[in-house]
C-alpha cells in the first residue's frame, strides 16, 4: 500500500497557502509534517482527507484498489476537534464510531484501555478533562480500521505517560503496514518518521 | 379621472424603481473601479499577473 | 446508520432544547389563536386544521438550524462527510433528518389531536389532520435541511434558515390544509391531496438530502 | 474532438473575466442604446395605440407590467442556468452572474408586483387578493430575497458561490410545485373572487407595443446585469488585492520538501 | 457594556445580513399564512394581529437557546461571569437580551406596518399591534432568558426547567393580542391589557436578568 | 502583592478530586501545575479563578485591596477554550475584551505584534489556524492589565518560536510584578518557577 501526493497546492479563502508539494510513503511509514503556525499543516492534512479541494495536484492511494478504492474512506483524521458529543458517555460515543465506520477494529472498553482511560467509559464525555478528551478521541481510531492515519496534533494536551503510551499505539499501526500521516509541534516519539518541514510563514 | 392617475403612478413607480436600480448599478461599478485603479496605481497586482503575463480566470 | 439514527434522537431527547421547545411553542400558538379571532368557537373550528398546520410548520423550524451546525462545531460533520464512500452523504442527511424528525416533530403531531380539541375541531377533521401532519411533516424537514446545510459555516443561521426554507414549504402547507379541511367539508376531496401530499413527502425526501449533501461537501 | 468539449471549450474561453470584461466594454453602449431606443418607441407606441373598451386607460400599465412580469421569470431561468455552470462547470463567471442577477431580479419581481397593484387598485378594487398568479410571484419574490441573504451572509466567494446555486436550482425545481398547488388552492376556496385574466383576447394593436417593449425592457436587463457582473468582477479583484497587500510582505508561498 | 451590547448586536446580524433577514423572516411568515386559512381577507385582517404576534414569538425563539450556550462553548462566559466585580453579571445578562431583541425581535416590529398591505389589517389595528410588540417581545427575551441559563446551568435537568419557564410567555402573548385587538373590536379594552403588557415587561425585565444570572454563576 | 491558597480542594461531579493544596505567591513570581491528564489542574484554576467553589479552603489576594478588592477580578484566566468569537475579526474580538475588562493594557494591533500576529487583524477569527487561535487568546491578556494571569496549558499547538515569544511576555509580566499560575504539560522557558505536582490518577 501507498499513499501518494503530487505537486499538491492549497487555497484558503482564495489564496495560496503552500504549493508544489509531494511525496510519497509504502506501507509502515510515517510522515511528520511540522513547520510554523498557519503554515498550512492542517489544510494539507485536510486535502488529503478530501476535505478541501486541491488547488492542484492530487492525491492517491494505491495497493489494494478493491478494499479501499478512494482515499477519504481509507483514512482515519484526528483533527483539532473531538468529534464526540457532549451529552453522550464516552462509551456510547465511541460505540457509536464504531458502528458508523464499520466494526472492524477495538471494542469500545478496549479501545478505552488501550488509551489508559477504561475506568470512564461511563462518564459523559462533557466530565471529562481535556487530555482525557484527546485520548477518547485517539481511541477513536482503534474502534475500527483504517490503514491510513491522519493525525492533526495528536498529542495536545495529553501527559508525558499518555504521549509515550499513544507512540506505542502509532509505531503498532506502522508494524501491521499502516500509514501515518501527522501534523506536530512536538517530536512524535519514534524512529521510522520522514519529515515534511512547510514553509516559513509569520 | 381618478384611472389616469393609476397609470401614471405605475409608471412613475416603474421609473423611480428601475432609475434607482441603474444608480446603484452605476455606482457600485465606479467604486469598483475606483478601487482597483487606485490598488493597481500603488503597484499591487494579483497573483496571476505576477505570475504569467496572460490571464487567468481565478 | 441505524446507529446514526439511535444516536441523533438520543441527542435530540437528551439535550436539545429543540422537542419540547416545539411543542411549547405549538401550545402557545394553539392558545391565542382564540384571542385573535374572538371567541367565535365555529370560526374557530373552521380554521383549527390551518392552525394547527401552520403552528407545526413554524415550529420545526425550531432547533433546524443546528441539524448541522452543532456536527460542524465538534468536528463530527468532518468524518460525516469523509465516510461518504461506506454511507452516501446524501444517506446520512437523509438519516439525520428522520432523526430529527422522531424527536423534534413527531411530540408535536403526537400532541395535536390534543390541542384540536380545546379548538372545538370535529373528530373527523381532528384524525385527518394528525394524518396529514403525519404524512407531511416529514417534507418540512427535508426542505429545512437543504437551508441548514447552507448556512452550516454561518454563526448564526437560526433567522436566515426559516426565510430560505419558509417559501418552499408552501406546496406542503397547501396540500396538508387542504387535505385536512377535505375530510370535513364536504365537497371538497381528502384522498387527493393527501396523495400529493405523500408525493411531495417522497419527493423532497429525495431531492432535500441530495442538495444538503451537495452544499456540506465542501462547508470548509 | 465532440461537439460538448468544443461547446464546453468555447464556454470556458468566454469564462475567463478578462476576455468578458473587454467583451463588455465594447457591447455595452450598443445594448444599452438600442434598449433606450427600443424602450421609448414602445412606449410611444404604446400611447398611440387605442384604449382597452374595458379597462379603459389603465390597459396602459399593460406596457410596463407584462415585461416586468415576464424578466422576473426569465431572470430567474437566467440564474438557474448560471447555478448548473456553478454547480457543473465550475465557471467561475456562472457564479458571477448568478450573483450580479439576483438585485435586479428582486428589483424587476417588485416592480411587477407593484404596477400589478396599482392596475388591481381600479380594476379589482383592491391592492392585493391571494390570487394564485400573484401569490406566485410574491413568493418568487421572497426567494429572490432568500438568495440574495445568502450571497451577502458568505464574504468568502467560492463558497458563497455553491451555496447560491445550490439554494438557486433547489428553488427553480419547486417553483412548477408551488404555481400548482397555489393554483389548486386559489380554485379550491373560492373559486367565485379568483380573478381570471383571461381578459380581452389581445388586439394586434395593442400587441404589436407590447411586444416591443417587451423587447426593450429584455435589452435593458441584459444591459443592466452586463454591468453589474463587471461591478462584481472588479469587486472581487480588489478584495483578492487587499488581502494580498495585507500579506504581501510576510507570506511567501511555502515550497514543500521532504527531507 | 456598550462594547457588549454593540457585539452581541453585531453577532446578530452578521450571520444572515441582520435586517434584511428579520425583515423578510416576518415576509414569509405572513406570506405562509394565507395559505393555511385561506385567502379571505376579512379573516385574515381579523387573525392579523395574532399571526404578528405569533412571528415575534417564534423571531425570538429562534436562537434565544443560544443565547449562554455559544459564550459558553468558546469560553467566553467564563470571562463574564469573573467580570462579575467590574460589570455585575445580572446587567451583563440584561445587556445581552437587549441585544438579542434589537437585532432578531426589532426589525420584524419595524415592519410590522407592512403587514397591512398584504392582510388588510386596519390601520388602528396596526398601530396598536405594532405598539403592543414594542412594548411586549422584550418581557419574552427576559423570561427566555432565564431557560437559556437554565439549560446551560443544568445540562440534564435544564431542559425540564426550561420548559417550566417557557410558559410564562403565554401570559405576555395573550395580552400582547388582547389589546391590539381591542384596539379594534369595540366592547374590547386596549388600555388595561396594554398596561398589564407593559408591567409585565418590567417585572420581566428585573426578575428575568437576576434569575438568570444566579444560573449561571456556577454554571460548571 | 500575594495570591495565597489554603488547604484547598475540589469536587467534580460530587467527587474529590484533590485536597489540602496550599501555595503562597509573592509578586513577580510564577506557579507550574503540573501532573497527569485528569489530575485536577483545570479545576484548581477555576477555583482560583471562582468559577468553581472550593469544597474546603480559600483563596486571598492581599497586598492593594482598594484596587483589587476580589481574586476573581484581579485575574486574568486563558483556559482551553480560546474565548473568541469566530463570526468576528480577530481585531474586533480583542477590541471588545479591552473595552469589556477596561483599557488599561496596549491596544489591540500592538497586542497583536506582540504574539506576532501583526498582519492579521482584519481576518475574521474563524479563518486563523489553531496556533493563530491561541495566540489571539494570549494577546487578550495584553489588552487589560490584570496582576494575576491563570493560564491553562497556554502553549499547547504552538510552533517553537511562538512558544519563547510567549515565555518572554510572561517574564515580563513577572518583571513587572505580576504573578503567574500556569498548568502546563511542556516546560514554561523560564525559571522563577515553583511546581506543584498534582496527584497521581489515572
Ligand atoms: C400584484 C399584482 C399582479 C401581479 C403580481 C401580476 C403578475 C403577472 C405575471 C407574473 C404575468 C405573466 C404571466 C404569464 O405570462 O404567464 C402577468 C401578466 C399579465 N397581467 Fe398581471 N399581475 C398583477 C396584476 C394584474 C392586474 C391588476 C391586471 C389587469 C387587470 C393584470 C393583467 C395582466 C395581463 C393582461 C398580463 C398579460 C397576459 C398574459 O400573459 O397572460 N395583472 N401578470
Ligand atoms: N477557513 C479559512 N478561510 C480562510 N483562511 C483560512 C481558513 N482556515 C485557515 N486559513 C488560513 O490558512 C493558513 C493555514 O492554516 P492552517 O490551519 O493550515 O495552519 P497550520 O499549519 O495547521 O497552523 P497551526 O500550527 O497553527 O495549526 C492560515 O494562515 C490561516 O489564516
Ligand atoms: N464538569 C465536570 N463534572 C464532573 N467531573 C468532571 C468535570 N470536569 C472534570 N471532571 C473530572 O475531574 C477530573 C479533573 O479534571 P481536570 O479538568 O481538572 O483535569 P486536568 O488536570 O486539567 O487534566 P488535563 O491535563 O487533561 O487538562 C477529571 O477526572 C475529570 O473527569
Ligand atoms: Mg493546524
Ligand atoms: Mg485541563
Amino acid at each position: 500500500m501507498r499513499l501518494a501526493a503530487e505537486g499538491l497546492s492549497g487555497e484558503r479563502g482564495g489564496e495560496r497557502i503552500f504549493s508544489g508539494i509531494s511525496f510519497e510513503l509504502e506501507s509502515g511509514r510515517a510522515l511528520a509534517v511540522t513547520g510554523p503556525n498557519g503554515a498550512g499543516k492542517t489544510t494539507l492534512l485536510r486535502i488529503i482527507a478530501g476535505l478541501l479541494p486541491a488547488a492542484e495536484g492530487r492525491v492517491t492511494l494505491s495497493g489494494d484498489e478493491e478494499r479501499w478504492p478512494g482515499v477519504a474512506g481509507a483514512c482515519h483524521y484526528l483533527g483539532h476537534l473531538n468529534a464526540m458529543k457532549a451529552a453522550l458517555t464516552v462509551e456510547e460515543n465511541l460505540a457509536f464510531w464504531r458502528a458508523f465506520l464499520g466494526a472492524t477494529g477495538l471494542f469500545p472498553q478496549e479501545a478505552l484501555e488501550a488509551v489508559g482511560l477504561g475506568g470512564i467509559g461511563h462518564l459523559p464525555f462533557a466530565y471529562l478533562s481535556a487530555g482525557q478528551r484527546r485520548r477518547t478521541a485517539i481511541a477513536r481510531l482503534l474502534v475500527s480500521h483504517r490503514p491510513v492515519w491522519l493525525l492533526d496534533e495528536p498529542t495536545a494536551g495529553l501527559d508525558q505517560a499518555s504521549a509515550s503510551r499513544f507512540s506505542a499505539l502509532m509505531r503498532e499501526h506502522l508494524a501491521a503496514g499502516g500509514i501515518i500521516v501527522a501534523a506536530t509541534h512536538l517530536p512524535l516519539g519514534f524512529e521510522t518518521v520522514e519529515e515534511l518541514r512547510m514553509g516559513k510563514r509569520q | 379621472m381618478t384611472h389616469t392617475a393609476y397609470v401614471i403612478a405605475a409608471y412613475l413607480v416603474a421609473a423611480l424603481g428601475i432609475a434607482g436600480l441603474a444608480a446603484w448599478i452605476l455606482l457600485d461599478q465606479r467604486t469598483q473601479k475606483r478601487a482597483l485603479e487606485e490598488l493597481e496605481a500603488r503597484g499591487i497586482r494579483r497573483r496571476s499577473e505576477s505570475r504569467r503575463a496572460g490571464e487567468s480566470p481565478r | 446508520m441505524l446507529a446514526l439514527y439511535l444516536r441523533e434522537v438520543k441527542l435530540g431527547l437528551r439535550a436539545g432544547t429543540g422537542a419540547l421547545t416545539g411543542v411549547l411553542f405549538f401550545l402557545a400558538v394553539v392558545a391565542v389563536m382564540p384571542f385573535g379571532v374572538g371567541p367565535d368557537l365555529n370560526l374557530l373550528s373552521r380554521i383549527g386544521p390551518a392552525v394547527l398546520w401552520i403552528s407545526a410548520l413554524l415550529a420545526s423550524l425550531l432547533g433546524l438550524e443546528r441539524l448541522f451546525q452543532a456536527d460542524r462545531e465538534d468536528g463530527t460533520l468532518d468524518l460525516l462527510v469523509m465516510a461518504d464512500a461506506r454511507h452516501m452523504l446524501a444517506f446520512t442527511v437523509f438519516v439525520k433528518c428522520l432523526a430529527h424528525w422522531t424527536a423534534g416533530v413527531l411530540p408535536l403531531v403526537a400532541v395535536a389531536p390534543l390541542l384540536g380539541l380545546f379548538m372545538n375541531v370535529e373528530p373527523a377533521g381532528l384524525a385527518a389532520a394528525t394524518l396529514t401532519l403525519l404524512a407531511g411533516t416529514p417534507a418540512i424537514t427535508f426542505i429545512g435541511a437543504v437551508g441548514a446545510a447552507l448556512v452550516v459555516a454561518l454563526p448564526r443561521g437560526g433567522l436566515l434558515v426559516s426565510v430560505l426554507v419558509l417559501p418552499l414549504t408552501i406546496p406542503v402547507l397547501i396540500f396538508g390544509v387542504a387535505a385536512s379541511r377535505g375530510a370535513v367539508a364536504e365537497p371538497d376531496p381528502f384522498l387527493q391531496p393527501f396523495l400529493i401530499l405523500c408525493a411531495l413527502t417522497l419527493f423532497f425526501s429525495v431531492i432535500g438530502p441530495a442538495a444538503a449533501a451537495l452544499a456540506l461537501r465542501h462547508v470548509d | 474532438m465532440t461537439e460538448i468539449a468544443k461547446l464546453t471549450e468555447r464556454l470556458t474561453a468566454l469564462a475567463n473575466p478578462t476576455r468578458f470584461l473587454a467583451l463588455a466594454g465594447s457591447m455595452l453602449p450598443w445594448l444599452t442604446g438600442a434598449a433606450v431606443l427600443l424602450l421609448s418607441a414602445g412606449l410611444i407606441l404604446a400611447f398611440a395605440a387605442p384604449e382597452d373598451y374595458q379597462q379603459g386607460i389603465t390597459v396602459r400599465i399593460m406596457y410596463i407590467h407584462v415585461p416586468l412580469a415576464w424578466l422576473s421569470m426569465f431572470c430567474y431561468t437566467m440564474m438557474a442556468a448560471s447555478a448548473l455552470g456553478t454547480l457543473v462547470w465550475r465557471h467561475p463567471l456562472a457564479d458571477v452572474s448568478l450573483k450580479a442577477a439576483a438585485p435586479i431580479g428582486a428589483a424587476f419581481t417588485a416592480l411587477a408586483l407593484a404596477t400589478g397593484s396599482i392596475w388591481g387598485k381600479p380594476m379589482w378594487g383592491t391592492w392585493w387578493v391571494w390570487d394564485a398568479r400573484l401569490t406566485s410571484v410574491f413568493v418568487l419574490f421572497l426567494m429572490y430575497l432568500g438568495i440574495i441573504a445568502l450571497t451577502r451572509a458568505l464574504d468568502d466567494p467560492g463558497r458563497s458561490a455553491r451555496s447560491a446555486a445550490i439554494l438557486t436550482l433547489v428553488g427553480f425545481v419547486n417553483i412548477p410545485i408551488i404555481k400548482f398547488s397555489v393554483d389548486w388552492w386559489n380554485t379550491l376556496h373560492q373559486p367565485a373572487s379568483v380573478f381570471r385574466l383571461d381578459g380581452p383576447t389581445i388586439h394586434p394593436s395593442l400587441l404589436w407595443p407590447l411586444l416591443v417593449c417587451a423587447l426593450g425592457f429584455t435589452l435593458l436587463f441584459l444591459s443592466l446585469h452586463i454591468m453589474a457582473m463587471r461591478a462584481e468582477i472588479w469587486r472581487r479583484r480588489v478584495a483578492a488585492m487587499r488581502r494580498m497587500s495585507a500579506r504581501v510582505a510576510e507570506v511567501r508561498p511555502a515550497k514543500g520538501h521532504v527531507s
